[in-house]
């Protein structure tokens, strides 16, 4: 006789080796994939879907280089007038050849989709005109010089021109799903998959597995055990927790990349005094706000041993920053490096400040939004404490810290920023210039930094055509904001990392996106 | 009966009405899901313009008057994120959470009734105290940690069954379901294992202290007295008067079963409304998770009354004095 | 007392308890770190496997797990037992003064208690963390919320069968003032069960609020409970890390185990119909 | 013994019974809610219960006297007894105790049935019989000792029982602890409820006995309630019998065990278990006493009455005098 | 018919061992009613528990032999031992509202005792069930069949169960104080159903109570019980008009009843004493009048009675 246990084994190992299936690749997501509509929400997971089906006048590759996509090239005919040459004999997956229209038809509906909570029409802002010259040819003008329109038009996909006055739910129910991209759609399931086939009329490379399956698996332990367990043959977003131990395995493999996204600390240099959760030493109430003071911001930037966290919290898997982005990024200084961890210095710099003897603070931050965002917290804390800062932490979810820290609950806060179009212009107009809603500066500056001569930097660099010539002024404007006068204290940057099984190999993206054309079969 | 129910619907309205208050303030109050949901690169202007595409521009009495005024109607609002009828994203998610908890409550019932009868049969037996040791023990674990251990063994270190997610759905009655194939159910079995340790060991002791209290009443003795088999006093005359009070017990711990999916679910990836609505709550969705509670409570309140009707149908005491 | 102890098993819960309550109270003294001083936490001792400096191993912060355990220990058990306490006295005083009152009282309170009988615990928790915000009094009033029903329930249903007896109607027929008839006379005999039911919340309690830690939304993370623990060790069990989330959760089980095995022993003692077998 | 029927024309015989019921009733009744209300509109089946326990009674006890209150379970005899000693409120009529309605400490004690339930099991006997007397300011804590040990000793047990718990005693000392606790506040009357039911024969009888003792030592007078008509007839020296909420035939002791003139009273009578009988053949009455809810119309009794006649059905009977100092409500009296 | 010998039953307590039923004996004929007698803690229920094997742990038949209609019943299989239970010997318990399982109707409860021993089909069962309500005098069977327990009155809810234990016409019933519960009126009427049905089937009749004054001028003979042994047994006028044992003199005496006129009643000093700790030679010494040096050793059951000083 069998025992049970034998029996339902061998019951459920029957069953494991028929569910198989060759050429298909499964991929376990970090986060909810949350529409199917590509103009609905911009979010990451939404967007790196949409890459698969649809496609972007102008792709970027890995390091975030702009690479022509559904346009052959752009160029700028004059300071606000952008002719853009459109791929030919791309088709539609439904068969229906790709023109101009198209292109005009998603430029209308991106700025009106209804109910939308995070649209596309921030992007197309700048243009205030669109026209087709002919089929393959768009001309778009814009209000004043916009340098980085290619930068934007990266992020927007082209849907079909009858799809214009497709709903949301159309969306959804695939019915409007039609794209230009290398995969088709298949199956969504709202929380629970998606599920793409090949495109085989695909005007680039062909990809490698004829169908994907998409697991959104949230919980990352969850998914890491998924990968080991060979449910899905790759997964985004390696926790830190594992890496090492996933390096030893002979299973999987692993590929990461610095990313575009910065850890950093922001502090409140906009009130005079009275900021909320500065104290003195002692804990009690303090009148005056040390962190006005550069010199402060600096000797806080002196106390944190970056190396610590990168090695320590984040287990390799972050890179100590000392601006927004990794050099390799256009617009970004080659001066500035990492603070050196320095308690003697800071100790200096603090007493110069008038605070020898330090005073407390309170560090706020987001608990489910960065990775180990609460833990470099803690670390941050813990360093400030040692250096004569005796630091409280206190954690949140994303939903309330946000809401507080725009309200400037905060006097300490560690946030990050993902530099979405690739460029270093996007974290110094969000976090270090000017609050002023007008010219939509300063959205994120929860500290309220200000100084006039990075805003003019910032400003004069937002309108200069010429990449080199901007780059220059980025460049400068950062070593201003960050070097000198330590607006934001730059933690680290996020490494972001993959895993796959073995066989198969992914080139990681800087702006940590999991497409699965690019997953090559490595024998 | 008619009373009961009519009380219990009258009831049923007043708690969906101040569950509908409570939350739609309470949600006001942690934060403002503009923050949440737009882009970080967002300005100013395209953040306004998410609050007016959501209505939360207006002050929130007014939200709340739409929505009281939508929720006559039948809609609960459009989920922020999903940008669709918040009832919609839940009712599509309710299948696989219903399914998870069915094959849990099947698994407890269907273990725990047996395992409890035996111990309360014989309670100075060795097997009785290994299953009530094994029963403080499924008592004090906390479900997540199992939930990965579980994992841990049967799915990476044995490779018997998937890690996570849930199986392939079958259209049944318009509502897509898992597990009536065996591939489906091998999906479902660890997740509701987890589920359901919890709920084993507490049917587990509550069938046993009530086998303890019945055994001693005299109807068992009158019945060994009549010369009934063993089988048919144990099977018969114990076991329907265990039942009358586990049946209330059941029906209660299926609502809670429903709830602590969420923990379940979150950590199989299992696509049921508990992950939706933990999801929801951290990104301040505030239809859905308003709409989730509503949906919820009313079941739990529908399940009581169910509960309460089959009390009354098992127990003839009850019955008569109702109908009298 | 003596009847207790001739349990084996239920004294050994009962001694398990003791211990673990000690430890509790005498952590700040027996623990080798305070591991709620950030300033003490060394970042390059993270992680350390047991033995050596750190007996039980480090976190991910450099903290020593032995402290944290003790600390956290301290955590839950003020947690489980604080909110037991308050909703204890809270609806057992509401649920005896239902049944002694009765009338238009009566029904409305056991129609509230009904209500909260019929929400999950889970999601009421859920959702007055995520509106309160983290911290111990807002974990335990939250709790307290959850639990009060059952004990008012059970206050009221033995005080219903209590009312009836005898000795309360000598009592009234004595002349007692209502009060004293409720705080003398009915109060400690309808506490029994409550006593039972509230080994088991409280236990449920501890579990409860280690169920919102790993769902991010329980204790601040600097100074956390054995179930905040368990869930930032979570992650490192898939990497060998095994200590991390393992000791802290063998503390959980046995601390849990140890209250349902002395709830268990008392449930039986204080069953007049077992009893009298 | 001073009875009046139920007209409350009728004056006491007597210038000043102790106790006096005038016309009592006493029902309880569950009125309908507004959930029940509106179901009744739709045509549901809600029905609306009232229970005539105690209906329209009327009877007084004179210092010292000694009065058997005896029925079945359900006739209301319980009921009646909690009225006597003001724990529950008349819906109509009036009990007047010394001329008062009963309260605080002036009022009949009673003694309880069950000896487990009528103890506080989480008090000690000192406080159990000295919380009243405290509390009312008879003693004060220094003499409470000395108080509650002379209770003890007067009910017979060992004053150094004092710092025991309830549970630590026998079904028959307990017992004693009731009527120790009862006789603290000095009462002058007892009402005995089924007082020696559950106890075993042999503990009955030193139960009785201290009754009696008592009696002669402090003067008091009982109202003493009870099914069983061989403690009532051994101790009463009137008797009430009741039969579903009302009294049907009340008469001195020795006259109504000689002589029973109504026949319910002449139905309990033969069906008690003698032991001097030989042999017997027993020929019961029919049926069982009827649901208070819905009691039969007419006389409560005629359904089972081997005497019953058409108007019995229809018109209940008015308790009349009979006989100097008997009371019977029965049309077979003319 | 019945002839129980030396019967001994003992429980396991907290204070010791306890002897509920101590070197019992006694002989049943057909037909007769026999009358045990005895206060609460008597051990007069574990004796009838005994003879129908219903003794569960912690207690147990120690020794003894209880031999029915010549086969013996201690130490007999449990199958075997069921196969009679119901069948040949029937017993009724005290409490009406527990004995019957309040959620199963009292067709289903009667039905399945026809088929615990007879396969008959099921129109015959609820023929016989029918009969047998009729025969307790129940109006009405074929409704009353169809309700549950709780639809009774504690006196009908006695006769079903006594319905049930003659269905299949047993040799011997044991009634435990199955009028304890009930009002006189009520009780007069089931000792009369009672006494004709025994009359009727021809059934032996243990009647367990602890009111003397029920098995006068019921009862054939008499076995009264103190501490766990019968201290006097006999015929039912001999034992009330001229009792022999201390201890059934002094019961007799104390009932009021018995005494009418008398403004005391006789009582017995002190209290009944544990079963786990009796004490040593004669249990009714303490609290007997004629109490001497002979009564420290156990005394024997002589011509009807245990006793050392017999009365006259």
């Amino acid at each position: 006789m069998i025992r049970p246990p034998r029996l339902l084994a061998a019951i459920l190992l029957g069953v494991t080796v028929l569910s198989a299936q060759a050429q298909e690749l499964s991929i376990g997501l970090s986060t909810p994939v949350t529409t199917m509509d590509p103009h609905f929400h911009n979010l990451t997971p939404n967007n790196s879907i949409a890459k698969h089906i649809f496609e972007t006048l102008v792709h970027q590759d890995e390091q975030q280089a702009l690479k022509p996509g559904l346009a052959e090239s752009w160029r700028a005919v004059d300071s606000t007038t952008w002719e853009i040459k459109l791929r030919k004999n791309v088709r539609w997956h439904d068969g229906t050849p790709f023109t101009a229209e198209d292109v005009l038809s998603t430029l209308k509906r991106i700025p009106n989709v209804p109910n939308s909570p995070a649209s596309f029409a921030i992007y197309m802002r700048p243009i205030v005109d669109a026209k087709a010259a002919d089929p393959h040819t768009v001309i778009l003008k814009t209000r004043e010089a916009h340098p980085l329109l290619p930068n934007d038009l990266a992020t927007i996909h082209i849907i079909p021109k009858k799809a214009e006055a497709m709903s949301t739910p159309d969306f959804n129910s695939g019915k409007a799903v039609i794209g230009t991209g290398p995969y088709k759609f298949a199956e969504y399931v709202s929380g629970d998959r998606v599920v793409l086939t090949v495109n085989d009329k695909y005007w680039g490379p062909k990809p490698a597995f004829a169908k994907v399956r998409f697991r959104m698996i949230t919980n990352s332990a969850a998914r890491v055990a998924a990968l080991l367990a060979g449910d899905v043959q790759m997964i985004e977003a390696v926790p830190t927790a594992d890496i090492e131990n996933l390096r030893k395995d002979k299973r999987v493999s692993l590929a990461s990349v610095v990313s575009n996204r910065i850890i950093y600390l922001h502090l409140d240099s906009g009130r005079e005094k009275n900021s909320p959760f500065v104290t003195d030493a002692a804990g009690k109430p303090m009148e005056a706000n040390p962190l006005r003071d550069a010199r402060v911001r600096k000797a806080i930037s002196k106390l944190i041993d970056r190396n610590a966290i990168a090695s320590r919290i984040m287990e390799g898997e972050a890179k100590p920053a000392g601006q927004f982005l990794p050099e390799t990024f256009h617009g970004t200084s080659r001066k500035l490096t990492p603070d050196k961890y320095d308690p003697e210095g800071a100790k200096k710099l603090l007493a110069e400040a008038g605070y020898p003897n330090g005073f407390g603070l309170t560090l706020h931050t987001p608990n489910n939004r960065y990775v180990n965002d609460e833990k470099i917290s803690q670390a941050v804390a813990q360093f400030l404490t040692r250096g004569g800062i005796p630091t409280k932490v206190e954690a949140m979810p994303s939903a309330v810290f946000f809401s507080r820290g725009s309200k400037l609950e905060f006097s300490f806060l560690l946030a990050g920023w993902g530099a979405g179009t690739g460029e270093n212009s996007s974290p110094l107009r969000s976090l270090v210039s000017t609050f002023d809603p007008k010219l939509g500066n300063g959205a994120a500056n929860r500290g309220r930094f200000s100084d006039a001569g990075v805003d003019a930097l910032v400003q004069t660099a937002l309108t200069t055509i010429d990449d080199t010539k901007r780059g220059i002024m980025l460049a400068a404007a950062t070593e201003k904001a960050v070097g000198e006068l330590m607006g934001v204290i730059p933690v680290h940057y996020e490494v972001s990392t993959w895993g796959v099984r073995k066989g198969l190999a992914y080139k990681a993206r800087v702006d940590q996106y999991t497409l699965a054309h690019e997953v090559k079969t490595s024998k | 009966m008619t009373v009961y129910v009519l009380r219990r619907l009258a009831q049923t309205l007043l708690v969906l009405f101040v569950t509908s208050g409570l939350v739609f303030g309470g949600l006001y109050l942690v934060g403002d899901p503009v923050e949440i949901l737009v882009n970080p690169q967002a300005d100013q202007e395209e953040r306004a313009r998410t609050a007016a595409a959501l209505g939360l521009d207006k002050p929130v009495l007014e939200q709340y008057g739409l929505f009281l005024k939508g929720m006559f109607a039948g809609d609960l609002g459009k989920s922020f994120v999903f940008g669709r009828p918040a009832l919609e994203v839940i009712l599509e998610r309710m299948p696989a959470t219903l399914e998870l908890a069915f094959l849990a409550m099947l698994m407890s019932v269907g273990l725990g009734i047996p395992l409890g009868l035996y111990a309360g049969l014989y309670p100075d037996r060795k097997t009785s105290k290994a299953i009530m040791a094994g029963s403080i023990l499924g008592f004090s674990l906390p479900t997540f940690w199992v939930g990965l251990l579980l994992i841990m063994v049967f799915a990476v270190q044995l490779g018997w069954l998937p890690s996570t997610g849930r199986g392939p759905t079958e259209n049944v009655f318009g509502f897509s379901i898992s597990i009536f194939s065996v591939e489906g159910l091998r999906y479902a079995f660890l997740p509701s294992l987890n589920l359901a340790l919890f709920k084993l060991s507490l049917i587990i002791r509550l069938t046993r202290a009530q086998v303890r209290e019945q055994a001693l009443l005299d109807y068992i003795r009158f019945a060994r007295a009549k010369g009934l088999p063993r089988s048919r006093v144990i099977g018969v005359h114990l076991l329907k008067n265990i039942l009358i009070p586990l049946v209330t017990v059941i029906g209660l711990e299926l609502g809670s079963v429903i709830a602590f999916a969420i923990v379940t679910e979150s950590i199989f990836a299992w696509p049921g409304m508990g992950k939706l609505v933990i999801d929801s709550i951290f990104q301040l969705d505030r239809p859905v998770v308003v709409a989730y509670l509503l949906v919820v409570v009313f079941m739990f309140i529908m399940i009581n009354l169910v509960v309460d009707v089959l009390y009354s149908a098992l127990d003839p005491r009850v019955r008569i004095a109702e109908a009298k | 007392m003596k009847e207790f102890l001739s349990n084996r098993i239920a004294a050994t819960g009962l001694a398990m308890l003791m211990v673990v309550i000690a430890i509790a109270l005498f952590a700040p003294w027996i623990s080798p770190q305070n591991p709620y001083d950030l300033g003490k936490l060394d970042l390059m001792d993270s992680r350390l496997e047991p033995g050596g400096k750190y007996l039980l191993g480090t976190d991910g912060q450099g903290r020593d797990m032995l402290s944290a355990i003790f600390y956290g220990l301290r955590v839950s058990l003020l947690v489980g037992a604080a909110s037991g306490v308050i909703a204890l006295t809270l609806g057992g005083l509401l649920g005896v003064l239902a049944a002694y009152v009765g009338g238009r009282f009566e029904s409305i309170l056991m129609r509230i208690v009904d209500i909260q009988l019929g929400f999950p615990a889970i999601l009421v928790a859920l959702i007055l963390i995520a509106v309160l915000g983290k911290g111990v009094d807002k974990i335990i009033f939250a709790l307290v919320c959850v639990q009060w029903a059952y004990y008012a329930r059970t206050a009221r249903s033995a005080a219903l069968v209590e009312r009836g007896k005898e000795y309360m109607e000598a009592a009234r027929g004595l002349g007692l003032s209502r009060t004293r008839i409720v705080l003398k006379h009915l109060l400690p005999n309808a506490s029994p069960p409550l006593i039972v039911v509230g080994t088991v919340q409280v236990a449920h309690a501890i579990a409860l609020e280690a169920t919102l830690s790993f769902l991010g939304l329980g204790l601040p993370a600097t100074e956390p409970s054995l179930g905040l623990l368990i869930a930032n060790g979570y992650e490192y069990l898939l990497s060998g890390k095994y200590w991390i989330s393992m000791y802290p959760g063998v503390a959980l089980l046995l601390t849990i185990l140890a209250i349902n095995l002395v709830g268990d022993q008392l449930r039986d003692q204080l069953n007049p119909r077992l009893s009298r077998a | 013994m001073f009875f009046h029927a139920g007209n409350e024309n009728q004056r006491p015989l007597s210038p000043s019974p102790v106790l006096e019921l005038s016309n009592v009733s006493k029902r309880f009744s569950k009125r309908l809610d507004a959930v029940e209300k509106f179901a009744r509109r739709l045509g549901a089946d809600v029905p609306e219960h009232t229970v005539h326990a105690v209906d329209r009674v009327s009877f007084g006890v004179a210092r010292g006297e000694v009065v058997g209150l005896v029925g079945e379970s359900g006739c209301g005899k319980s009921t009646l007894g909690r009225l006597a000693c003001g724990l529950i409120e008349p819906s109509e009529g009036q009990v007047l105790y010394k001329g008062q309605r009963p309260a605080g400490t002036q009022r009949p004690q009673m003694i309880f049935q069950d000896p487990f339930a009528s103890l506080n099991p989480r008090m000690r006997v000192e406080e159990i019989i000295g919380e009243a007397p405290v509390v009312h300011g008879f003693v004060s804590r220094s003499e409470l000792k000395n108080y509650v040990s002379e209770m003890l000793e007067q009910v017979g047990l060992d004053p150094s029982y004092r710092r025991r718990y309830p549970h630590q005693f026998s079904g028959g000392q307990r017992a004693r602890i009731g009527i120790a606790r009862a006789l603290a506040v000095k009462p002058d009357f007892l009402v005995c409820d089924e007082a020696v039911a559950a106890l075993d024969v042999s503990i009955q009888a030193q139960v009785l006995n201290l009754f009696m003792d008592l009696r002669e030592n402090l003067g008091l007078t009982y109202l003493f309630i009870s099914h069983d008509l061989g403690v009532v007839r051994h101790l009463a020296q009137r008797v009430v019998v009741m039969y579903l909420g009302r009294v049907v035939e009340s008469a001195p002791a020795a006259e109504l065990f000689a002589a029973p003139n109504h026949p319910y009273t002449r139905a309990l009578l033969a069906e008690v278990p003698r032991l001097e009988r030989k042999r017997r053949e027993f020929a019961p009455i029919k049926g069982e006493i009827p649901s208070p809810l819905a009691p039969p119309a007419g006389c409560h009794f005629h359904p089972r009455c081997p005497h019953a006649t058409e108007r019995c059905a229809r018109e209940a009977p008015v308790l009349r005098e009979i006989a100097p100092g008997r009371l019977s409500a029965c049309h077979l009296n003319g | 018919m019945l002839e129980i010998e030396n019967l001994v039953t003992e429980f396991a307590t907290r204070d010791g061992i306890a002897r509920a039923v101590n070197d019992v004996s006694f002989e049943l004929k057909p037909k007769e009613i026999l009358g045990v007698v005895g206060e609460s803690g008597s051990g007069k229920s574990v004796l009838g528990y005994s003879m129908i094997g219903l003794v569960d742990p912690p207690g147990r038949v120690v020794s003894g032999s209880v031999r029915f209609e010549g086969r013996e019943l201690i130490g007999l299989p449990e199958e075997e031992m069921r196969a009679l239970r119901g069948k040949r010997i029937a017993m009724i318990f005290q409490d009406p509202m527990m004995t019957l399982n309040p959620v199963l109707s009292i067709e289903t409860q009667m039905v399945e005792t026809v088929f615990a021993h007879e396969s008959f089909d099921r129109a015959k069962a609820r023929k016989i069930c029918l009969e047998n309500l009729e025969l307790v005098g129940i109006a009405s069977p074929e409704r009353r069949l169809k309700q549950y327990p709780h639809e009774f009155s504690g006196g009908m809810r006695q006769r079903v169960a006594i319905a049930i234990a003659l269905l299949h016409r047993p040799a011997l019933i044991i009634a435990d104080e199955p009028t304890t519960a009930l009002d006189v009126t009520v009780q007069g009427q089931i000792l009369y159903e009672m006494q004709r049905l025994v009359r009727e089937t021809g059934a032996a009749l243990v009647w367990i109570t602890h009111d003397l004054s029920v098995v006068a001028g019921f009862a054939d003979s008499v076995a009264v019980m103190y501490a766990g042994r019968i201290v006097e047994n006999g015929r039912t006028e001999d034992v009330l008009h001229s009792p022999r044992h201390p201890y059934t003199r002094s019961l007799l005496d104390s009932v009021p009843a018995n005494n009418i006129g008398q403004v005391r009643l006789r009582q017995i000093p002190g209290m009944t004493p544990s079963l786990a700790r009796l004490p040593a030679g004669c249990s009714f010494r303490e609290r007997c009048g004629h109490a001497d040096a002979q009564c420290s050793s156990m005394p024997e059951m002589k011509t009807s009675v245990r006793c050392h000083h017999p009365l006259c």
